[in-house]
């Protein structure tokens, strides 16, 4: 029943209202005197060198496609498993292929090297 | 009382907003964004339905839907990427080898 | 008065008035981050309208997979390439201009089309309180594994070609300097 | 317990997958055995499922599966469907015993066969894929499935024929040459492709005239629709009959078969003798029903049959390889059973079928031990004199010899009597002479063969180098010369137990004068043949007959090859032209060369010439130049931006959606 | 239809109990947090035989307190290029995910105040388990749009090292869960607890779930030995480098308070929730929210043990070890409990009496 949800709803009113008024009431007491220096990015406190708009390594893209897959994988297993019980034995076949396909993936990123991190 | 009405224009909104992002930006990340809305605002549609018709099959559908958008997000995005480090560049209007 | 009805109204309103104004924030952002965050608040906005479609399981899912996943995809493509910041509009004004006229007309015409059609008499047997009574993500689950299960094979299918062509398309070149960077460890 | 009839094929075709994807990587020794393996399970399934058929009463032995739909179009009256289903009656129930328990015994004779081979895994897998095809097509419920098992075993066949593809002939220790295995493996492919066309003709023909291509309602249709003799299903008949003869190697497309031989010898036995060539025989019985609908084609049947026994025979007299005198002698067999089923007599014909299966099967493999012992050498002027060096597989060759030539009281005797008997009490005498003279020849050659091969006094010396195919040698023993020796047990197994089979599978349908005939009442549901009343006497009569041909073809051979070695030479010598007949099987091949193959490459080469070269490339060329001059003015409107293209679809989405709402 | 169900009867003192609750929900999570801190700071130092606060108020009790006004008073520093409607929100996104996971769990029995029966958590919803996951990954963003806002070069190191770390462990989180789900037949975190209550704590059947939950827990939580997001010797602190006063608080507080959340759904789905450990024992008073707390507890203790006693990992080992030893051990679990339940049925009279 949406009804149930409706706490959540509260719940997120207040939690981001509470951030909220915490920055607000920070900013409020607390002093602000910038200068040129503060407004540089701390570099172990040398002067900041270029920007950090820059490339960074393709790697971090494969984790997050990766794990895009594995993500569906996992909402998939989910109401799997809920229902599990009411055909074991047949639900098993059909997660078990389901899951092998995929494996076949894993095992595929896994000899690219898709997995290691040099 | 919301009734069907509600959800399938909301839903019509956001589908032509997302196809504005498509048509005006150049940026392909960002019309790749517009795709998604488009995508999201037939689901919208879907459970829509499915609810006011007290039928499960359009909810499943949108199920299979995420999946798919996972998948095609996965490889677009690859390709991408694939022709930013071939031509330094992210601008579709500057990708034109569809010329006739 | 009835306050189940004014407090859904009004949880309708909210959230579409946010989706509808994060979706406008999607095309005219300048910077892709912003984007895609806009577009996050589009999802959650969209979760919500499941919820109160009764349908929570995708709800959780549309975050999980969209916000959640897709999404953050997208903000590490955007770290990884750090594009320009790019500004609307085409290559001439002359092509922005009849897109938003006619993306106007598209939405008004699907709103017309929506608003005079009449929906069907409710034919299904998933009705919420049968859908209640088992639980949405059993209903889901029964469903996708009985009548729907040639998809959800397929599904797999298609993230494993998922899986390949991401690695391929965006990896071809392996570091030629891998095995003597291992040796420095 | 739950039918798993699908199970049966789905085993093989679960091995053939596993060695496909990882045989290579899979030791020698399990991706070998795990076709076995599958190979025995399917055996397993197949008998407990058999088990299930023989515990229902007579008139209701049918088992059927469906898994699933495989194609379905259109509802209601109209509509045509399509299923992949099973269909178990005592007919198929012979068939996947015959095939899976022959085929594992096969399977387990090529572990040791192919010990040495390097591509083991394909060799597995494309046997057991084999064996799947061959299980699909006759556990099919249906024209269409069948036609897919129909066309797999051609594509095995293809891809096992040409298994050696890098070798050019097989010829050991001889001059005569022999088409490599690829030519073999295209000329097989190709004579079937003709026969399938004439299967393919057929299937579309009964789907115009039934609207259905399942047995479970072709059948009772053609019955209620048609008379006997109606021209609709003579011709169907005849175009079903074609494909028969294509893939069961009858005249006029027999000439596939003997180049068969190019392929491993396991795959001889399995494909071109037990199985496989079997599937027209099948086939034919299968659709029975028609054809007792119509009385031309069975004719037509019959005389090809017994033609087809007779000039195979005749042929197989003069062979000098022992595989292509078994392979002409399977020609003739085969001959034979389509012999029985043109009379009308198709639990006959599937009988023989049997029987054949087991002691062709033998046949080969003890062939097959014979050219292992002997580097590949096969020509049995230079055998001789093995019976002391491999004595399991003599005895067990003779017994398989014994009953090929049909000597009293082997299974080969009962099921060639059977089919006599029948063809005779049918009335057609003429037929049945010859069918007589071709049981007398068979008896002949046989012997010969055996007699050439493992008696008298060895023509090959102890440690000589025979000029052995050079890959093939490197890879067995052929470069140390020959030492013949008695293959080991993994080989002479399945051969025990075939010559058991050989020895007693007769014994289940015995002449109406000995005992019962278990076998034919097994299949009577299907085929409801009515039992022909002869008198005792008549039967005694006509076993004496055929015992007497055996008798007296096996005596001739004896005189010729073991007595007197000259009346061989001086009858060569005397009738030439005879021999040369014989010898260069009546020029069948040259015929079909001269006939087919030149006048289809001329023409084929005026097509490519002229009429492609000239009239297609031209209007193509021009076509092309139009369209391009088109394309080139239309050109300005592709700039090549892909948001223009997908504004332009903007456009025309709201332009329709705004048509179709402004429609009244 | 009507959403709102039960409010209906008395919607305003439900409407009232419901804004009640949220605010102190969150009040008692900050106090835990800012108290647990504090003890783990004796606990290091006690590991590390160090002393440890004991200046601010008696053996430095009141030193959350001062650790909070310091940071209200502190001025807030923006970086120049920074993008700054960004840069405020990552710290919002972290700490109100934060706040949030915890609404769904059932911390007692419902209690009984003034004659009403309050459930003792939030919201009771159906889908508890999967609404964790997902704000779980929502709160990502908080990580990753904080190391690219500061537009700096160690923050965005670290947002990026941060948040494929946490998308990493969150598979094998996701799958550890699986076996629970499997056996309760069910995502509702009540109705698991009452599934314990018949059939024991899941742990008994899940030890190795267990104790992949926790480790992808640790990681996900950013703690040592997985602290590689905010490694001080790599990355001077990650990706809120640039972040001070109230902000910076709002990124440890999120930090303390999800290590709460995974110790407390721990709690709830393998070791029984706020049931008795000794269900025999006469209970006292309604005792289910200490027994809670204790398990809670115990748990963060283990977390505090385990960051003093572990030196951390190097950053392709994490990543390794995640998705090439936990990933293919979470399915081996799966694939376990479904052998138990194929061939034990263990609590089947319940799952099929639903």
């Amino acid at each position: 029943m949406p009804s149930d949800y409706f706490p959540l709803f509260i719940m997120l009113v207040v939690s981001v209202g509470f951030a909220a008024i915490g920055i607000g009431v920070s900013a409020l007491l607390g002093p602000r005197r910038p200068t040129a220096i503060k407004g540089q990015t701390y570099e172990s406190g040398m002067t900041a060198i270029g920007t950090a708009r820059r490339r960074v390594w393709i790697r971090y893209y494969l984790v997050a496609v990766i794990f895009i897959l594995f993500d569906i994988e996992i909402i998939f297993f989910y109401p799997w498993a809920v229902v599990f019980r009411m055909a074991a034995e047949f639900l098993f076949l059909e997660m078990a292929l389901f899951v092998a396909i995929l494996l076949v993936g894993y095992v595929y990123v896994w000899r690219k090297g898709g997995f290691d991190w040099y | 009382m919301l009734t069907v009405n509600h959800f399938t224009i909301l839903s019509a909104v956001l589908f032509s907003i997302g196809a504005l992002t498509v048509l005006i930006r150049r940026n392909p990340l960002i019309i790749f964004m517009g795709i998604e809305l488009m995508l999201n605002a037939v689901n919208l549609a879907f459970v829509a339905f499915s609810h006011f018709l007290d039928d499960m099959s359009g909810q499943v559908f949108v199920f299979i839907v995420l999946t798919v958008a996972a998948a095609e997000v996965a490889v677009g995005l690859a390709l991408v990427v694939a022709i930013f480090r071939a031509r330094e560049n992210v601008d579709v209007d500057e990708i034109d080898m569809l010329k006739g | 008065m009835d306050y189940g009805a004014f407090v859904e109204g009004l949880v309708f309103y909210l959230f579409a008035a946010l989706a509808v104004l994060a979706a406008l924030g999607v095309v005219i952002a300048r910077s892709p981050v912003r984007s895609a965050l806009a577009l996050a608040l589009v999802f959650l906005a969209l979760a919500a309208m499941y919820i109160l479609l009764n349908a929570p399981f995708l709800a959780v899912a549309q975050i999980m997979i969209y916000a959640g996943a897709v999404l953050i995809l997208f903000l590490f493509v955007i770290m990884v390439l750090n594009p320009r910041l790019d500004i609307i509009g085409a290559r001439g004004r002359g092509q922005t201009f009849v897109a938003i006229v006619f993306t106007i007309a598209l939405g008004v015409l699907l709103i017309a089309t929506l608003a005079s059609g009449q929906i069907a008499p409710t034919t299904g047997k998933f009705t919420p309180e049968f859908v209640a009574s088992i639980g949405h993500v059993q209903v889901i689950g029964t469903l996708l594994f009985s009548e729907f299960l040639l998809p959800f094979e397929i599904a797999s299918v298609l993230l494993l070609i998922a899986i390949v062509g991401a690695m391929t398309l965006a990896r071809r070149e392996r570091v030629p300097h891998a095995e003597s960077k291992r040796d420095l460890r | 317990m739950p039918l798993m009839l699908w199970l049966i094929p789905a085993l093989p075709l679960l091995g053939a997958i596993i060695n496909l994807l990882v045989g290579r990587r899979l030791p020698r020794a399990l991706s070998s055995w795990l076709a076995v393996a599958f190979m025995a399970a399917a055996f397993g399934v197949a008998v407990s499922a058999v088990a299930n058929l023989v515990a229902l009463p007579p008139e209701e032995r049918v088992l059927r599966e469906t898994l699933y739909e495989w194609i379905g179009v259109g509802v209601g009256a109209n509509s045509f469907s399509v299923n992949v289903a099973f269909w178990l009656d005592p007919l198929s129930a012979v068939m996947i015993l015959v095939v899976t328990g022959v085929g594992t015994l096969i399977h387990m004779y090529a572990v040791g066969y192919m010990e040495h081979e390097k591509d083991y895994a394909r060799f597995f897998f494309a046997m057991n894929l084999f064996a799947f095809a061959m299980l699909m097509l006759v556990l099919a419920d249906n024209y269409l499935l069948m036609f897919l098992g129909w066309e797999g075993v051609g594509v095995c066949s293809y891809l096992l024929i040409g298994f050696w593809y890098d070798r050019d002939n097989l010829a050991v220790g001889t001059d005569e040459k022999f088409l490599s295995p690829r030519s073999s493996a295209t000329k097989a492919f190709v004579v079937n492709r003709i026969g399938d066309f004439g299967f393919t003709l057929g299937i579309i023909l009964m789907f115009w005239t039934f609207g259905s291509l399942s047995f479970a309602e072709v059948f009772p249709k053609a019955e209620e629709m048609f008379q006997i003799g109606a021209p609709v299903i003579t011709v169907m008949t005849l175009l079903l009959f074609l494909g028969a003869t294509g893939k069961s190697a009858q005249i006029p497309l027999f000439i596939w078969l003997p180049d068969a031989m190019a392929g491993p010898t396991p795959v001889s036995a399995l494909i071109h003798a037990a199985t496989m060539v079997t599937a027209g025989v099948y086939m034919v019985a299968r659709s029975h029903v028609l054809y007792s609908l119509a009385p031309t084609t069975l004719t037509v049947v019959a005389i090809i049959g017994v033609l087809t026994a007779f000039i195979a025979a005749t042929i197989a007299l003069v062979q000098n390889d022992l595989k292509r005198v078994l392979a002409y002698s399977t020609v003739s067999q085969l001959g034979y059973m389509f012999f029985a089923l043109g009379v009308g007599a198709f639990g006959a014909g599937i009988f023989h079928l049997m029987t054949h299966a087991f002691f062709k099967a033998l046949l080969f493999l003890g062939a097959g031990a014979v050219m292992h012992a002997m580097n590949d050498m096969i020509d049995m002027r230079r055998l001789g004199g093995l019976r002391k060096v491999m004595p399991i597989t003599f005895w067990t060759f003779l017994i398989g010899a014994f009953a090929l030539s049909g000597f009293p009281l082997f299974s080969g005797f009962f099921s060639k009597d059977e089919i006599l008997t029948a063809g005779f009490t049918s009335g057609n005498i003429v037929l049945w002479v010859v069918g007589v003279l071709t049981a007398l020849l068979t008896a002949f050659y046989t012997v010969r063969a055996v007699i050439l091969t493992f008696g008298g006094k060895p023509r090959w010396k102890e440690g000589e180098v025979v000029h052995a195919q050079d890959e093939h040698a490197a890879h067995g023993h052929g470069e140390r010369g020959l030492h013949p020796h008695e293959a080991s047990p993994v080989m002479t197994i399945p051969l025990m137990v075939l010559a058991l089979g050989a020895l007693f599978a007769g014994y289940v349908g015995l002449p109406s004068v000995l005992g019962a005939n278990l076998f034919g009442q097994f299949l009577e549901p299907v085929f409801r043949e009515p039992a022909v009343e002869i008198s005792p006497t008549l039967e005694w009569t006509l076993i004496g007959i055929s015992t007497a041909a055996a008798l007296i073809g096996i005596f001739i051979a004896l005189r010729f090859y073991l007595g007197d070695r000259e009346t061989p030479q001086r009858l060569t010598r005397y009738y030439p032209w005879l021999y040369r007949l014989w010898s260069n099987k009546y020029w069948v091949d040259q015929i079909y060369d001269y006939v087919i193959a030149r006048p289809g490459r001329w023409l084929a080469n005026a097509f490519w010439t002229d009429v492609d070269g000239k009239i297609i490339n031209g209007a193509a060329d021009g076509l092309g130049r139009a369209f391009r001059n088109v394309g080139q003015a239309l050109r300005s409107l592709q700039d090549g931006y892909a948001r223009g293209y997908a504004l332009a679809m903007l456009i025309g989405i709201v332009v329709v959606i705004a048509i179709v709402i402004m429609r009244p | 239809m009507n959403i709102l169900g039960i409010y209906i009867d008395r919607p305003i003192v439900d409407f009232v109990i419901l804004i009640i609750k949220c605010v102190v929900w969150i009040f008692a999570l900050l106090t835990t947090f800012a108290y647990i801190q504090l003890v783990e700071r004796w606990v290091i130092a006690k590991i590390q035989v160090r002393i440890g606060p004991n200046r601010t108020g008696p053996r430095g009790l009141f030193q959350p307190l001062a650790d909070a006004l310091k940071a209200l008073f502190k001025e807030e520093l923006i970086p120049t290029n920074a993008d700054k409607l960004v840069f405020v929100i990552a710290p919002m996104i972290s700490v109100a995910t934060a706040l949030l996971a915890f609404a769904v769990i059932p911390v007692s029995p419902p209690l009984n105040l003034f004659g009403l029966e309050i459930p003792m958590q939030i919201a009771n919803v159906n889908v508890a388990l999967l609404y964790l996951l997902a704000v779980g990954s929502v709160s990502v963003y908080g990580t990753v749009l904080a190391g690219w806002s500061s537009n700096n070069k160690y923050s965005l190191l670290g947002s990026l090292r941060a948040a494929a770390q946490l998308i990493s462990y969150e598979v094998t989180l996701g799958l550890a869960l699986v076996g629970v789900l499997m056996l309760t037949s069910t995502l509702n975190l009540n109705e698991i607890v009452d599934y314990q209550k018949n059939f024991g704590w899941i742990i008994l059947p899940q030890v190795l779930g267990f104790i992949l939950y926790i480790i992808a827990a640790i990681a996900e939580t950013n703690r040592l030995p997985f602290d590689l997001p905010e490694a001080e010797t790599e990355l001077v602190a990650g990706y809120y480098t640039e972040y001070s006063s109230i902000k910076f608080a709002f990124f440890f507080m999120a930090e303390y308070i999800n290590i709460i959340t995974v110790c407390a759904i721990a709690a709830t789905l393998f070791l029984g929730g706020y049931l008795s450990p000794l269900p025999f024992l006469p209970i006292v008073g309604e005792p289910g929210i200490w027994w809670f707390a204790l398990k809670v507890f115990i748990l963060i203790f283990v977390f505090m043990w385990i960051r003093g006693t572990f030196p951390r990992l190097r950053y392709d080992q994490l990543m390794n070890f995640t998705w090439k030893v936990m990933l293919p051990l979470a399915l081996l679990n799966v694939l376990i409990t479904a052998g138990i339940i194929i061939f034990f049925q263990p609590g089947a009279a319940q799952a099929f009496a639903r």
